[in-house]
C-alpha cells in the first residue's frame, strides 16, 4: 500500500476549500437578502415532499441532463450532459470506488484532516490504487474510463463550437475576455490531464479500455516514466486549482448557482430588487451561453447586440456602473424572447423591470384630473362648462351601461387604427352581443406603458381608475383589443367576477360555438404573434383557429414562442425609429418567409408597426373575420 | 433659318441659357447687358440650394455654351422701333440690329432691405442682406461677420408684406435661409442660429431634406414668427423682437449678426423696355406672361418672349427650363409663324 | 450705428415747411402740466424769431383725448376739428400749427380720411353749419409746433447762450428724445424724419450741441395710451412700459430726456417717482432722477430763459443736476416762487427719488 | 414703499437672452431627435391624455425653450405615457423617451 498522500494534491485541496467556502457563504448572503415572507417561503420549500420531489427532479433534469438544451439544440445538448453528468458521475462514482478499494482512507494521512483526505481521494485515486483484476474493481474501471471518454467527447465538441460556432447551429456566441478564456482552457484541459495522468501510470493501478489500452498502451507505447507521470499528475492538480480559484469569478459559477436558482424558482419565488437575492442567483447562473443572442430581435442591428440579455447579466455581475446598466435597461423591447430560449430560464425582464422601478423622476405624475372622472365620455373641464348636455349624457350612458353584460375596451393605440374597433363592432353586432363600447370616445391609459417606464405607483392611480369605471357598470365580460391593455389587466387588475378576454379568444368562442358563419377565401395568410399575447400567455392557437375558418394558414419562419417582435413595443424606451425600422423589416422577412397574401395580427402597435413597411397588406384578426362575414 | 437674329436682353441665366439653346437651333442670338458682367445674379453666388453646389461652375458651364454667341456688355437699349415683323434696335453705342424677335430675361432685383425701415439695414452695423452674406462665403471678408455667437435670418423680407407693397412670395428664400444658415454655422459652429420664418415653403425636391439636415445635423432653431422690430444695444449688439406664434407669445433676442433674405422685385429700369416693347406688368410688378399654362414664354406683342424671373420670381432649375422653352417657342415662330 | 444710413432716410422724410404765419392752437393739458412750455414757444418765435403766431381765444379742445377714450365718435371729434380750422379761416391764415400730438395726430387723420372719402367731409362742413353756423377751409399746411423749432433749430442755436454740453468735462451731453407716438408712427411722411428714425428732436439735439442716445426700447410708447391711463386699475400698464424704457436706456446714463408730446414727458417724469417710491430705483446719479423736459423747455434752457421761468420746478424729477451740468446759473431759493414772487408751496420731500 | 394701487407688470416678453438653456440642452443631448420637430401638432391632437386636460407634447418642447419650464412640467405631470404620440409622430421622434428624461431632468424645485 502507498502512502495516501503526496504534495501534488495540494493545489486542488486548497482550490477546492476555496470554491465550497465561497459558495455556501454566497449561498446563505442570497438566502438573507431574500424578502422575509419569500425566505420563509422557500425554506418550507425544501422539506415539503412535493416539492422537494421537484426539486430533485429539476436538478437531475437542467444541471445534469440539460434538457431542455437537447429540445432546442441536440448537438449541444449532448456537449453540456456530458460534461456536467459526466463530470458528476466521475465524482460520484470515484467516491464509491475510493470506499471501496480504500479501507483505511483518510486514517494514514499524515498532518490532514479526515476531511480532507476525502476531498481529493476520489479525484486522484488512481495514483494511489493499485491494479486489481477483481470483477468488482474492473466494472468500477470501466465506467470511470467511460465517464471520462464521454467528458472529453464533450469537449471536443466545445472546442468546435468555438472555432465554428455555426457547425452546432449558433450564429453568435458571446464574446469574452482573457479571463475568461484561461478558465475555458483550465476546464478543457482538466479531463485531457486526467487522461494523460491516470493513462501513463495504467500498468501500475489498472484501467479501462480508455486508460489502459487506449492511453497506455498506445499513447505511451507500455512504457511507465515516473518522472513523466508526475508531471502530469501535478499538472492535473494545478489545473484543477486553477479552475476552481477562478469559478466564482467566471461564468463557470453558472454550475453552482443553478442548483440554488432551482431550489429558490420552486419555491415560487420571484424578482423584486435588481442586484439582490432571486435576482442574484439568476445572475450568477447565466452561464453566458449566448443563446439569448441570436434570438433577440436587436441583434438584428449592429453593436445593439450588445444590449442583450447575457450582457445585460454580464454587465450587472461585473458592477458595471448604474448608468450604462440603467441603459440597456432602456433600451430592451420586452419582447421576452430570450427567456424563451434561456436554458436556465433566467427571467431576465424581471431583472430589468425592477431595474427600471429604481430609476429616479425628480418629477411626479399628477392624475387629479381623473379623480372627478365619471365615464370615459367627458371630456376636458373647460369643454364641460360650455355644455351642460354633456353631464346628462354621460349619466344616462353609465345607466346603459350597467345593463350590458359585456364590454368593449379598445385602448389608446386602437384608436390609430379604426378598421379594428369598427370590425369588432361589426362583429358584436352580427354575434348579437348586447355590449358596451366603453371608451369609443377615448380611452384612460390601462396603465402597462406607465409600468415599463418604472413608475408603478403612478400607473396605480389609471389602474385604479379603469378599474373603478369598469367595476361600476356591472359587467361580466372585458373583450380587449390591445394585447398591452390585456397584459396589465391580466396581470395587475384586480377585477374579480368579470372575465377578461383579449378579441383573439372572443372571436374563437363566437367561431367554435357558431356564432359567425364565415366565407372562407383562398388567401394565404401568415400570422403574427404578438409578444405579450404569445410569449405572455401563451394564446397561439386561438388565433390560428381563426385563420383556418377563414383562409390558408402558413407558418412564417419562426412562430409562436420564437415570434419575432415587430419592432414597435412601447417596451423599449430610448430605441430610435431607425433601429426600430431594422426590426421590423427583420421580423417581415421572418413572417415573409413563405410568401403568404396577408400579414395578419392581433395588436394596434404590431398592426401599424408593420403597415408602415410590410410589401403585403397587414390586418387584424378583427378585421380580416369582420370581411367575411354578413 | 440662320439669317434669323433673335435679341436676348439680359446675360443672366435665363439669357445665357435662351442663346445656347437658340444657337443649336441654328439661330443667331445677341445678347445685351447693361452691366459689365455676365452672369447676373447668378455671379453673385457662392453656393445653390439644395444641395449646395457651386454657383461658379454652373455659371462656368453657362459661360462656355454660348462662347460663339454675340454678347454686348454696357449695353442699353435706346430705341426700339417694329416695321412689320422686324424690330430696329438701337442701343446705347448707336449701333443698329435688325431682329426678328426679342427675348425679354432681365431677371429680377433683390428687395431693397432700407425699405424695411424697422430691420435698420444700412443703420444697425450687424444686419446684413441674404446677398452679401453670399459674397462673404466668396471671399470670407466682411468686417461685420465676427465670430458670431448668435446668428438671426428673417425670411420674408420684402415679400408678402404689404407694407412693402410686395404681397407675392419670392419662393426661393425659405430654402435660401436654410442653405445660408447651414452655412454659417458651419464657419461658427459653436453660433446659435435662428430662424424667423412665417411658412417654410420647402417644396421642392430635396428641399424638405434640406429642412430636416437643417434641423438635426446643424441644429438650426427655426422660431415660426415675423421679426417686427431690431435695435442696437449699448454693446452695439442687435436687439430683435418677434412672436413665437406657436406658443402665442412675444419674445426678445440679442444677436450678433441678422441676414435679411431679402425677395425678389422686378429689376429696375425693366419698364423702360416694356414701355418701348408694348408689354404690362402684372399685379405683381413682374412682366406679365400671354397666360401661365401654355403662354408662359409669350406676351401680348407679336415676336416678344420671355424667360426666367423678368415674369415672376423663380428657383434656377425653374429659370433654365423657361429658357429652353422660350427657345422652343421662338423657333415655332420664326419657322411656323413667319 | 451707421449714421449715413440714418441720414439717408432722414433726407428721405423731409417736408417743406412755410416759414411765417400760423394759427396756434395749444393743447389742453400742456398749460397744466408744463405751463411755461406754450408761453415759451409763443416768445421764442415771436419775439426771439420775429414771425407771425396767432392765437385766437376762441379755440377748444380738439376732442382727441375723448376720441381715443371712446367716449366721442370720429363726427363729433371731427366737427370740433372743423370748428377750429373754421377759426384759423376766420382769423385769415392758411398754416395751422398745433401744440399737442394728440392732436396733430387727429388733425392729420382727419385730413387724411376727409382725402379717402369727401363725402364725410361734406357731412361734417354740414354738421359745422347746423350745429356753428360756421364754415371752414382745410389749412393749406399742418405743423407740429415742434417741426417749427426743428426748422429753427439752427437760428435757436444762433440765439443760445448754452449749450447741450457738460461744462465741466466738455462733453455733450447724452440726451434720450422720445417721440409722441401720434407725430409720425400713424402717417409717417407726416413726420421729420419718418416713423422708424425720426428726425424732428435728433435735429434739435444736435444742432444745441447735445449727443443722441439711441436705445433698444427707443421705439416704444411712454405708456400714457389714454385708457390705461385714465383707469386707475390699468395705470400698471402704463407704468410698467415707462418701466420698460427706463431700464432700457439706463446703461447709456442719459443726462437729460427731450420730448414733443404732452403725455410723454409728463408720465416719463412723474412715473420715475412711482417707479422709485416702490422699488427704490432710480435712473440718475446719486439717487436723482433724469429730467424729461418738453423741446420749449430745452430750447429756452439753450437761449437763456430763467428755469424757474420755464416752469421747470413744475417737474417731479429735480433739474438742478442738469443746470448745474450745463452751467445754466439759477436762484435756487426762488425755485418755489411764482410770479410777484408768490409762494407755490414746497412739496414734500419723496423717499427715495432726490428732489433737490 | 408706498401702494399706489398699482404697480410694475411683469412683460410678456421672452428675454431669450435670460433663459437659461442648460437643462434643455441636456435634454437635446441625451435625445437629439428633439430638434427635428416640424410642429405639426399631431402629437397633442392624437394625446390620450389631452381629452382631459392641456397636454400638448410640441408645446412642451417649445416652452422648455423658451424658458416656460414650469408651466411644460405641469403639462408633463398629466402625461399618462400611452406612447399614441410617439406612433403618430411624422418626424418618427422618440417621445416617450422624451418626456421621461424630462422627468429625470428638470426638478419641480429648481425651476
Amino acid at each position: 500500500m502507498r502512502p495516501l498522500f503526496d504534495p501534488f494534491v495540494l493545489p486542488f485541496v486548497i482550490s477546492m476549500t476555496f470554491v465550497l467556502l465561497y459558495c455556501i457563504i454566497g449561498m446563505i448572503r442570497i438566502v438573507f437578502q431574500l424578502p422575509k415572507e419569500d425566505r420563509r417561503k422557500f425554506l418550507r420549500s425544501l422539506i415539503y415532499p412535493k416539492s422537494a420531489l421537484k426539486n430533485f427532479r429539476d436538478l437531475v433534469n437542467d444541471c445534469l441532463l440539460h434538457t431542455k438544451i437537447w429540445k432546442r439544440k441536440p448537438l449541444l445538448g449532448y456537449m453540456h450532459m456530458s460534461i456536467a453528468l459526466g463530470w458528476f458521475m466521475i465524482i460520484i462514482v470515484g467516491h464509491f470506488e475510493s470506499i471501496a478499494f480504500s479501507p483505511l482512507r483518510g486514517l494514514e494521512v499524515p498532518f490532514m484532516p479526515k476531511l480532507m483526505s476525502n476531498l481529493y481521494l476520489p479525484i486522484f485515486f488512481r495514483y494511489f490504487a493499485i491494479e486489481d483484476l477483481s470483477l468488482k474493481a474492473q466494472i468500477f474501471s470501466f465506467l470511470m474510463d467511460f465517464f471520462l471518454l464521454m467528458i472529453i467527447s464533450g469537449i471536443f465538441i466545445a472546442v468546435v463550437k468555438k472555432k465554428k460556432p455555426r457547425k452546432v447551429g449558433l450564429k453568435r456566441v458571446t464574446k469574452f475576455g482573457i479571463k475568461e478564456d484561461l478558465v475555458r482552457l483550465s476546464l478543457w484541459t482538466i479531463f485531457p490531464l486526467r487522461f494523460l495522468a491516470e493513462s501513463s501510470m495504467a500498468n501500475i493501478a489498472g484501467g479501462s479500455f480508455f486508460t489502459k489500452y487506449l492511453g497506455f498502451e498506445l499513447l505511451f507505447g507500455g512504457n511507465y516514466n515516473e518522472t513523466l507521470s508526475m508531471i502530469f499528475w501535478w499538472l492535473y492538480s494545478i489545473d484543477l486549482a486553477i479552475f476552481m480559484t477562478l469559478l466564482p469569478f467566471s461564468r463557470y459559477m453558472h454550475i453552482p448557482a443553478e442548483a440554488l436558482l432551482i431550489l429558490l424558482r420552486n419555491a415560487g419565488l420571484k424578482t423584486t430588487e435588481p442586484r439582490k437575492g432571486y435576482a442574484l442567483a439568476e445572475i450568477y447562473s447565466c452561464p453566458s451561453c449566448g443563446m439569448c443572442i441570436d434570438v433577440c430581435p436587436m441583434s438584428e442591428v449592429k453593436d445593439n447586440y450588445k444590449n442583450t440579455a447575457v450582457y445585460f447579466i454580464r454587465n450587472i455581475r461585473k458592477g458595471k456602473r448604474r448608468r450604462d446598466v440603467k441603459a440597456m435597461t432602456e433600451k430592451c423591447l420586452m419582447c421576452g424572447k430570450c427567456i424563451e430560449v434561456c436554458p436556465l430560464g433566467i427571467e431576465s425582464l424581471d431583472i430589468k423591470i425592477a431595474q427600471r422601478n429604481k430609476t429616479y423622476y425628480k418629477i411626479k405624475s399628477d392624475f387629479e384630473y381623473l379623480k372627478s372622472q365619471q365615464d370615459y365620455k367627458t371630456t376636458r373641464p373647460q369643454d364641460k362648462a360650455h355644455s351642460p348636455e354633456t353631464q346628462q349624457l354621460s349619466n344616462s350612458a353609465t345607466q346603459q351601461l350597467s345593463n350590458s353584460a359585456t364590454l368593449y375596451f379598445a385602448g389608446c393605440m386602437s384608436h390609430l387604427t379604426p378598421t379594428i374597433t369598427r370590425s369588432m363592432k361589426k362583429i358584436f353586432e352580427i354575434a348579437k352581443e348586447n355590449y358596451e363600447f366603453l371608451d369609443a370616445e377615448g380611452s384612460i391609459c390601462c396603465g402597462r406603458p406607465m409600468m415599463l417606464t418604472g413608475k408603478v405607483n403612478e400607473a396605480k392611480a389609471l389602474i385604479d381608475k379603469n378599474t373603478e369605471l369598469i367595476k361600476n357598470s356591472g359587467a361580466k365580460r372585458l373583450i380587449l383589443s390591445c394585447p398591452i391593455c390585456y397584459k396589465v389587466f391580466k396581470e395587475e387588475y384586480n377585477l374579480e367576477g368579470i372575465e377578461i378576454l383579449h378579441h383573439t379568444q372572443y372571436i374563437n368562442e363566437l367561431i367554435e360555438n357558431d356564432k359567425l358563419e364565415i366565407d372562407r377565401d383562398d388567401k394565404r395568410y401568415v400570422y403574427h404573434d404578438p409578444c405579450e399575447l404569445g410569449r405572455a400567455f401563451d394564446i397561439y392557437d386561438e388565433p390560428r383557429n381563426i385563420i383556418d375558418n377563414i383562409g390558408l394558414l402558413t407558418p412564417g419562419k419562426s412562430d409562436k414562442d420564437m415570434a419575432v417582435c415587430c419592432g414597435g413595443s412601447i417596451g423599449s424606451l430610448t430605441m430610435t425609429l431607425e433601429e426600430r425600422d431594422e426590426i421590423t423589416k427583420n421580423s417581415i422577412k421572418d413572417l415573409m418567409h413563405n410568401n403568404p397574401d396577408e400579414i395578419v395580427t392581433a395588436c394596434p402597435l404590431c398592426l401599424k408597426t408593420f403597415a408602415r413597411l410590410a410589401p403585403v397588406k397587414v390586418r387584424d384578426i378583427a378585421e380580416i373575420v369582420a370581411n367575411t362575414i354578413n | 433659318m440662320n439669317t434669323h437674329k433673335i435679341l436676348i436682353i439680359g446675360a443672366g441665366p435665363a439669357g445665357l441659357e435662351t442663346a445656347h439653346q437658340l444657337k443649336s437651333l441654328g439661330l443667331t442670338p445677341i445678347i445685351i447687358e447693361r452691366s459689365d458682367k455676365i452672369g447676373g445674379h447668378l455671379a453673385q453666388w457662392d453656393r445653390l440650394f439644395p444641395s449646395s453646389d457651386n454657383a461658379e461652375e454652373l455659371l462656368e458651364r453657362l459661360k462656355e455654351q454660348v462662347k460663339d454667341v454675340e454678347i454686348k456688355l454696357n449695353s442699353r437699349i435706346n430705341h426700339i422701333e417694329k416695321e412689320g415683323d422686324i424690330f430696329h434696335v438701337t442701343l446705347s453705342n448707336n449701333k443698329t440690329y435688325d431682329v426678328s424677335a426679342i427675348v425679354v430675361c432681365t431677371g429680377f432685383d433683390l428687395f431693397k432691405a432700407e425699405k424695411k425701415q424697422e430691420y435698420g439695414y444700412g443703420i444697425y452695423n450687424n444686419v446684413i442682406t441674404n446677398a452679401e452674406l453670399e459674397k462673404y462665403f466668396k471671399t470670407h471678408q466682411d468686417e461685420r461677420i465676427d465670430e458670431p455667437k448668435r446668428i438671426g435670418f428673417v425670411h420674408c423680407v420684402g415679400s408678402r408684406d404689404v407694407k412693402v407693397n410686395n404681397t407675392y412670395c419670392s419662393k426661393v428664400c425659405c430654402a435660401t435661409a436654410l442653405k445660408q444658415a447651414c452655412e454659417i454655422k458651419d464657419e461658427f459652429p459653436d453660433a446659435d442660429v435662428y430662424c424667423f420664418y412665417m411658412d417654410l415653403r420647402m417644396f421642392g425636391k430635396g428641399y424638405e431634406d434640406l429642412y430636416l439636415k437643417a434641423q438635426k445635423d446643424f441644429d438650426i432653431k427655426c422660431v415660426r414668427g415675423r421679426v417686427c422690430e431690431v435695435s442696437e444695444n449699448i454693446e452695439g449688439k442687435l436687439v430683435i423682437k418677434a412672436e413665437d406664434t406657436l406658443l402665442g407669445t412675444p419674445m426678445k433676442m440679442t444677436l450678433d449678426l441678422l441676414v435679411l433674405m431679402c425677395g425678389m422685385e422686378k429689376a429696375e429700369g425693366v419698364e423702360r423696355i416694356q414701355n418701348m416693347l408694348n408689354i404690362k406688368s402684372n399685379s405683381d410688378g413682374f412682366i406679365e406672361s400671354r397666360d401661365i399654362f401654355t403662354g408662359l414664354n409669350l406676351t401680348k406683342e407679336r415676336g416678344v418672349f420671355v424667360a426666367g424671373a423678368c415674369t415672376s420670381p423663380k428657383t434656377l432649375p425653374e429659370t433654365l427650363a423657361e429658357a429652353r422653352s422660350a427657345a422652343i417657342e421662338v423657333f415655332k415662330y420664326l419657322s411656323i409663324e413667319l | 450705428m451707421i449714421v449715413e444710413g440714418k441720414q439717408k432716410i432722414w433726407a428721405d422724410y423731409q417736408k417743406d415747411i412755410p416759414d411765417d404765419h400760423y394759427f396756434y392752437v395749444r393743447s389742453c393739458i400742456r398749460q397744466s402740466f408744463f405751463p411755461g412750455s406754450e408761453v415759451t414757444f409763443l416768445d421764442i418765435t415771436r419775439n426771439k424769431l420775429g414771425k407771425d403766431f396767432y392765437e385766437s381765444a376762441y379755440h377748444t379742445t380738439c376732442g382727441g383725448i375723448a376720441y381715443h377714450s371712446d367716449s366721442i365718435p370720429q363726427e363729433t371729434a371731427m366737427t370740433i376739428i372743423a370748428r377750429q380750422f373754421a377759426l384759423m379761416h376766420e382769423s385769415g391764415y392758411e398754416n395751422y400749427v398745433c401744440s399737442c400730438i394728440t392732436s396733430f395726430g387727429c388733425y392729420t387723420e382727419t385730413l387724411e380720411t376727409w382725402h379717402e372719402f369727401p363725402e364725410l367731409e361734406a357731412k361734417i362742413r354740414q354738421y359745422l353749419w347746423d350745429s356753428c353756423k360756421k364754415e371752414f377751409a382745410k389749412p393749406k399746411y399742418l405743423a407740429h409746433a415742434s417741426d417749427i423749432i426743428y426748422k429753427f433749430r439752427h437760428e435757436i442755436a444762433k440765439q443760445a447762450k448754452y449749450k447741450l454740453v457738460n461744462v465741466k468735462t466738455g462733453k455733450p451731453l447724452k440726451v434720450v428724445e422720445h417721440i409722441g407716438c401720434h407725430y409720425s408712427k400713424m402717417f409717417p411722411s407726416k413726420g421729420f424724419g419718418g416713423a422708424e428714425y425720426p428726425h424732428v428732436l435728433v435735429g434739435m439735439i444736435e444742432a444745441w450741441g447735445g449727443e443722441v442716445v439711441d436705445y433698444p426700447e427707443r421705439r416704444q410708447c411712454c405708456g400714457f395710451g389714454f385708457r390705461q391711463y385714465f383707469i386707475q386699475a390699468n395705470r400698471g400698464y402704463s407704468l410698467s412700459n415707462t418701466y420698460k424704457k427706463f431700464e432700457s436706456m439706463e446703461p447709456y446714463e442719459p443726462d437729460l430726456i427731450i420730448t414733443n408730446c404732452p403725455g410723454c414727458p409728463y408720465f416719463l417724469d412723474r412715473w420715475q417717482y412711482v417707479i422709485a417710491e416702490q422699488t427704490g430705483k432710480t435712473y440718475g446719479k446719486n439717487g436723482y432722477g433724469i429730467p424729461a423736459l418738453t423741446y420749449e423747455e430745452v430750447a429756452g434752457l439753450v437761449m437763456g430763459y430763467n428755469p424757474w421761468d420755464l416752469g421747470l420746478q413744475m417737474h417731479q424729477v429735480a433739474i438742478e443736476p442738469l443746470l448745474e451740468k450745463m452751467g445754466i446759473e439759477y436762484d435756487p431759493k426762488a425755485k418755489y416762487k411764482g410770479i410777484n414772487n408768490k409762494e407755490l408751496g414746497t412739496p414734500i420731500n419723496p423717499i427715495n427719488i432726490k428732489l433737490i | 414703499m408706498i401702494d399706489f394701487g398699482f404697480s410694475i407688470s411683469k412683460s410678456s416678453h421672452i428675454k431669450m437672452d435670460d433663459v437659461d438653456l442648460k437643462l434643455f440642452n441636456k435634454l437635446e443631448a441625451l435625445n437629439p431627435d428633439i430638434k427635428t420637430c416640424m410642429a405639426c401638432g399631431l402629437c397633442t391632437a392624437t394625446c390620450t391624455a389631452g381629452k382631459f386636460t392641456d397636454v400638448s407634447f410640441r408645446q412642451i418642447i417649445l416652452m422648455l425653450q423658451r424658458g416656460k419650464e414650469k408651466e411644460a412640467v405641469e403639462k408633463v405631470k398629466k402625461c399618462m405615457m400611452c406612447g399614441k404620440c410617439m406612433l403618430v409622430c411624422s418626424r418618427g421622434i422618440n417621445t416617450r423617451n422624451i418626456l421621461l428624461s424630462i422627468t429625470r431632468i428638470y426638478n419641480e424645485q429648481n425651476i
